[in-house]
């Protein structure tokens, strides 16, 4: 069992009891709807230039190269110098587009990301919500970021940027489908839709290693289909940049494409706590066996670093994915979704449904 | 094959045609109004079966054009090369040959735009490089100041 | 059956041919070794350019501000772009001959192909290839250089 | 009528979806333009258009020497750029009637080997980039550089080599060389498997080539598409078999043939090929004989009144070499049977019917080089 003072329940109360005492109870959720957007405006902020850097280091030492290593040591600011670069770039007008759609398309895509985030369980009592219908809530959050893109390509007023859009579109909404029916077999086994749950049913050991092989393969189903979702490569065809120039974004400049540039890899970052809160234990710590020494030292370590060390992973191996494969064609997208991918799912759905119907899991 | 024997037997098929001295291929040439008729029968009789057309192109001599087609046969492995004299200056036309080779379709287009010679029955004669109304410039007599450096 | 047994088969053949692809990235990101690039700016005084490296045309000269260049013309008249404008003056020697002396010999580097064939054909070998690569200049003029250096003169054993 | 025209210009035909691949887009690797009709995401149409960097090199030849026409032709197919300056030496050989020395044809016929392996690797780099693998094309320009660099230590620069010469080279070769070479040769060996295991047995990658645009050998022969491009129609286009030159008569190699002619198989070809130039490079580079570099020649050169052609097989096919001569210092036409001309419009064949992403990987797998179809 992890140490009670990495769990955040106790200070998040206080925060909440404290205020409760000073305010009315109105005011008191108005100002802790303020805290914590402030709170995830600022890790959003700092996590996308994380994420930004880590993706231009990884790819870069896969390709026998350095990667950003000018500004600051070993370039660290190096994603910082690309925002202010970005923010001052001039807005360029699309003559002919349909104005309102254009401007607020990079917005729909980003509230959606932000939407999601809310549910996620960082460790123990830190999470801005926990709804017993959590799992529900981010598929259904997570998948209007496609709106935000089918509109930004409808509205440039590009037939490059169309194609993309349309492409997302067809994308997201078959793969959808992968991710819901892939993370319905743990709550299956976990009986559970709420996170929070989920992860508590993890204590004794991680859902990937105790759910049999009909977890693993959950979870790679969902790898594959976070990564389709997410639009990243190998299922990069809405940008596809050796095709269509940069998809659905081609006309966007400036912070507007700064938003669907952060987008993507928040999205990624959602998909991949996603995946290591349902199937890799969220901040649980490694565990085996009952009561041994290992899993004391485990214990040592914070749940916190446990849920960015998983997630960090997962984040990994989708860079690793998109650093090796060529792209796929449209076709054969829907064709892995609809051929294997779905078929793949139901029958794994059933199975799990019968160990857990016999009490096979541990 | 010997290109005696070839010489022999384009002569059999062309009663017209010259034959000039050349070192490396056989050479002929053939009148431009009998053009499509003898190259069809280049491609088509059985020992000889010309089917492949490296080269297309066209010489100005100032008072006339050729045009120079380096034609083999991927069979045999032997090499002709017809030629067409064009008298016109003015208004250059000849047989296309685009439907005996398809790649003789944008090399006459290429020809076209470079030297203005038009081919009867082409399917898609348009320039190719350059502008409309550009002048050709591999003409002898062309000159653009602008653009080009004499020296 | 048999549809079943293929279905199960693609499914791992591709995931193994992925799994190959994934190797050899993989195996490169984590041998550090492997990598490159070099740190260009840093790395200037590493940085040694073959002997016969074409950088830019150059006239060398000797310690006496003296170079070989008679200002014939054969170098300007090789240049296949134009590249090389030869100005030459006449002088008189003290015996009253007149004889042909290089006045500018301008060289556009912005022309150049690096064909060689000024280097080559030059029948008293005055021109040579120099190892400056960082030609970068923020002004096209610069890039118009005169290979004689202000004051030199020709040697005097070169005909 | 004009309102028609008008009207035709600004939708096309008829209502199409046109997108314009090119001329500055990602994959054209140059500026081409391909006029694609679509519906959906099937072609329905492709027309290429080029002219975008017509530079007029056959005019520009009329007015230059011999030895300077040879810059020139580097500026055509730039990755295959010593093939076409050892085309144009030949011709001028061949219509002199020099006896070049035997080192010069060794030295030659590894520079071409050398380039055509240079050429594939930027070839391969670049057609995974095109099919959205962006980091094959570190692996092949990392690997291409090796040979750079051996073209640096000898003559001084590297994707352009201008070493060649009527009569022979303008300057020799390294001392290292040879030493280069068979490190590079024992290097590449090491990762050229790679490149198979990276790519072409990557299940997306074979999914998405094979039996994609299939070129038949008829149409190969009719569209005149030679080189790789043709030898996967199983259309033996060789000129290094059909008419050897060089130091190829002495050598042992095979002629990289398929006939099925769909994407994969002319990507495959390629990889062979590069196995192939390795060979040839072994069987040559310990044998250059010593002697000079160069053949005596006159210090202008006139070439007789005539006629001359001459074949050499590049990186990409056929290249053709038609100088007529008057007996001048200049050539009074020049023609260059470019091979990426005649392997362009096959695409308006090819492409029909596939998804516009398909359209990237053909004209990957025909490996284009622009300047070369615009001379």
């Amino acid at each position: 069992m992890t140490f009670d003072i990495y769990d955040f329940s106790g200070l998040t109360q206080s925060i909440d009891k404290g205020l409760k005492a000073s305010m009315s109870p109105g005011w008191t959720l108005l100002t802790e709807f303020v805290i914590i957007g402030l709170i995830f405006l600022i890790f959003y902020a700092i996590l996308g230039l994380f994420l930004v850097y880590a993706e231009r280091k990884v790819c870069a030492f896969i390709q026998n190269r350095i990667g950003p290593n000018r500004v600051g040591p070993l370039g660290i600011f190096q994603t910082i110098a690309d925002l202010i670069k970005l923010l001052m770039k001039e807005l360029i007008p699309i003559k002919n587009a349909d104005k309102l759609l254009f401007n607020i398309a990079p917005f729909i895509v980003i509230i959606a990301s932000f939407m999601a985030i809310a549910a996620i369980p960082f460790a123990k009592g830190l999470h801005a919500i926990d709804f017993n219908i959590g799992i529900f809530y981010i598929i259904a959050v997570s998948s209007l970021g496609v709106v935000g893109i089918l509109l930004a390509g409808w509205s440039s007023n590009s037939k490059y940027s169309l194609i993309g859009a349309m492409r997302s579109g067809a994308q997201v909404i078959s793969y959808e489908l992968s991710i819901g029916l892939s993370l319905l077999t743990i709550v299956v086994f976990a009986g559970t839709m709420q996170l929070s749950g989920i992860v508590e049913s993890q204590a004794n050991g991680w859902w990937i290693f105790k759910g049999h092989i009909p977890a693993v393969i959950a979870f790679v189903v969902f790898l594959i289909a976070s990564t389709a979702e997410t639009n990243r490569g190998p299922f990069d065809l809405a940008e596809a940049e050796s095709e269509l120039t940069a998809g659905f974004h081609t006309e966007y400049s400036g912070i507007k494409f700064a938003f669907f540039f952060l987008a993507e890899f928040m999205n990624m970052f959602i998909v991949a706590s996603i995946a290591a809160t349902v199937f890799l234990g969220g901040w649980m710590p490694l565990h085996f066996g009952v009561d041994n020494a290992f899993n004391r030292i485990m214990d040592y370590i914070p749940p916190i670093v446990w849920f960015f060390g998983k997630t960090g992973t997962v984040i990994l191996i989708m860079m690793w994915f998109k650093w090796t494969f060529p792209r796929l064609r449209i076709d054969q997208l829907l064709t892995l979704e609809w051929k294997y991918l779905l078929p793949i799912n139901l029958l794994n759905i059933v199975v799990v449904a019968f160990l857990t119907l016999m009490g096979w899991h541990f | 094959m010997d290109s005696i024997i070839l010489t022999h037997q384009l002569g059999g098929l062309l009663p017209e045609a010259v034959f000039p001295e050349n070192k490396q291929y056989s050479e002929v040439i053939v009148p431009a109004d009998r053009l499509h008729a003898f190259c069809e029968s280049l491609k088509t009789t059985p020992n000889l079966l010309f089917d492949y057309l490296i080269s297309l192109t066209a010489v100005d001599w100032k008072d006339h054009f050729i045009m120079v087609y380096h034609i083999t046969s991927t069979k045999y492995r032997h090499t002709v090369v017809v030629k067409t004299p064009i008298n016109s200056r003015e208004h250059p036309v000849v047989d296309t040959l685009s439907d005996i080779w398809k790649t003789a379709e944008f090399h006459e287009r290429e020809v076209y735009d470079l030297f203005g010679i038009s081919f009867r029955n082409h399917p898609d004669l348009r320039r190719l490089f350059l502008d409309d109304d550009y002048g050709y410039p591999l003409r002898k007599d062309f000159t653009d100041e602008s653009r080009m450096i004499v020296k | 059956m048999k549809a079943l047994i293929d279905y199960l088969k693609d499914i791992f053949f591709g995931l193994k041919t992925l799994w190959a692809g994934m190797r050899i990235t993989g195996r490169y990101f984590i041998s550090p070794g492997e990598i490159v690039t070099q740190k260009y700016p840093e790395n200037r005084d590493q940085l040694i350019m073959f002997d016969r490296y074409k950088g830019e045309v150059i006239m060398p000269h000797d310690g006496n501000n003296q170079h070989r260049c008679t200002g014939c013309g054969i170098c300007q008249m090789n240049c296949p772009n134009g590249s090389i404008e030869i100005v030459t003056r006449k002088e008189i020697t003290p015996e009253g001959k007149e004889f042909r002396v290089i006045d500018k010999h301008i060289y556009h580097l912005d022309m150049c192909s690096f064909c060689a064939l000024c280097v080559k054909t030059c029948p008293s070998n005055a021109l040579a290839f120099g190892h400056d690569f960082e030609n970068a200049v923020f002004d096209k003029a610069k890039l118009i250089k005169i290979l004689n250096k202000p004051g030199s003169s020709i040697l005097k054993d070169v005909k | 009528m004009q309102e028609e025209i008008v009207k035709n210009i600004i939708l096309g035909e008829d209502d199409d979806y046109i997108i314009n691949v090119g001329p500055q887009h990602p994959s054209t690797h140059g500026v081409l333009r391909f006029e694609v009709s679509l519906q959906g995401e099937t072609i329905k149409k492709v027309v290429p258009h080029c002219g975008y960097i017509h530079r007029g090199i056959e005019k520009m030849c009329e007015r230059d020497t011999y030895p300077q026409i040879i810059h020139l032709t580097d500026r055509m197919d730039y990755l295959s750029a010593h093939m076409n300056n050892e085309a144009v030496c030949l011709c001028v050989e061949k219509a002199l009637e020099v006896e070049v020395p035997e080192r010069v044809t060794y030295i030659r016929t590894i520079l071409d080997e050398l380039n055509r392996i240079a050429s594939h690797q930027l070839w391969w780099s670049a057609m995974g980039m095109d099919m959205g693998a962006l980091t094959t094309f570190f692996y092949g320009l990392r690997d291409r550089e090796k040979i750079l660099d051996i073209f640096e230590e000898s003559f001084g620069t590297r994707l352009i080599q201008s070493v060649n010469a009527p009569g022979g080279l303008m300057q020799d070769i390294h001392t290292g060389f040879q030493k280069r070479i068979k490190e590079f040769i024992r290097y590449f060996r090491k990762k050229l498997p790679e490149y198979d295991q990276l790519l072409t047995g990557n299940v997306i990658f074979r999914e998405r080539t094979e039996g994609i645009a299939k070129l038949s050998l008829e149409d190969a022969i009719q569209y005149g598409v030679t080189g790789p491009s043709g030898r996967a129609s199983g259309f033996s286009c060789d000129i290094r078999k059909i008419e050897p030159y060089g130091t190829y008569p002495k050598v042992d190699f095979k002629e990289i043939l398929h006939t099925e002619g769909d994407t994969i198989t002319r990507y495959k070809v390629r990889i062979e090929e590069m196995y192939e130039s390795m060979n040839i490079l072994e069987q040559l580079v310990d044998n250059i004989p010593a002697g000079d570099y160069s053949a005596k020649m006159k210090a202008v050169l006139r070439l007789p009144v005539g006629e001359f052609y001459q074949r050499v097989e590049t990186a990409r096919g056929e290249l053709g070499v038609y100088i007529v001569s008057d007996g001048n210092k200049s050539p009074y036409r020049i023609k260059f049977r470019a091979p990426n001309f005649s392997n362009l419009f096959i695409i308006s064949k090819l492409a029909v019917g596939y998804k516009i992403a398909d359209l990237i990987a053909i004209s990957g797998s025909l490996d284009l080089v622009i300047p070369d179809i615009d001379r």
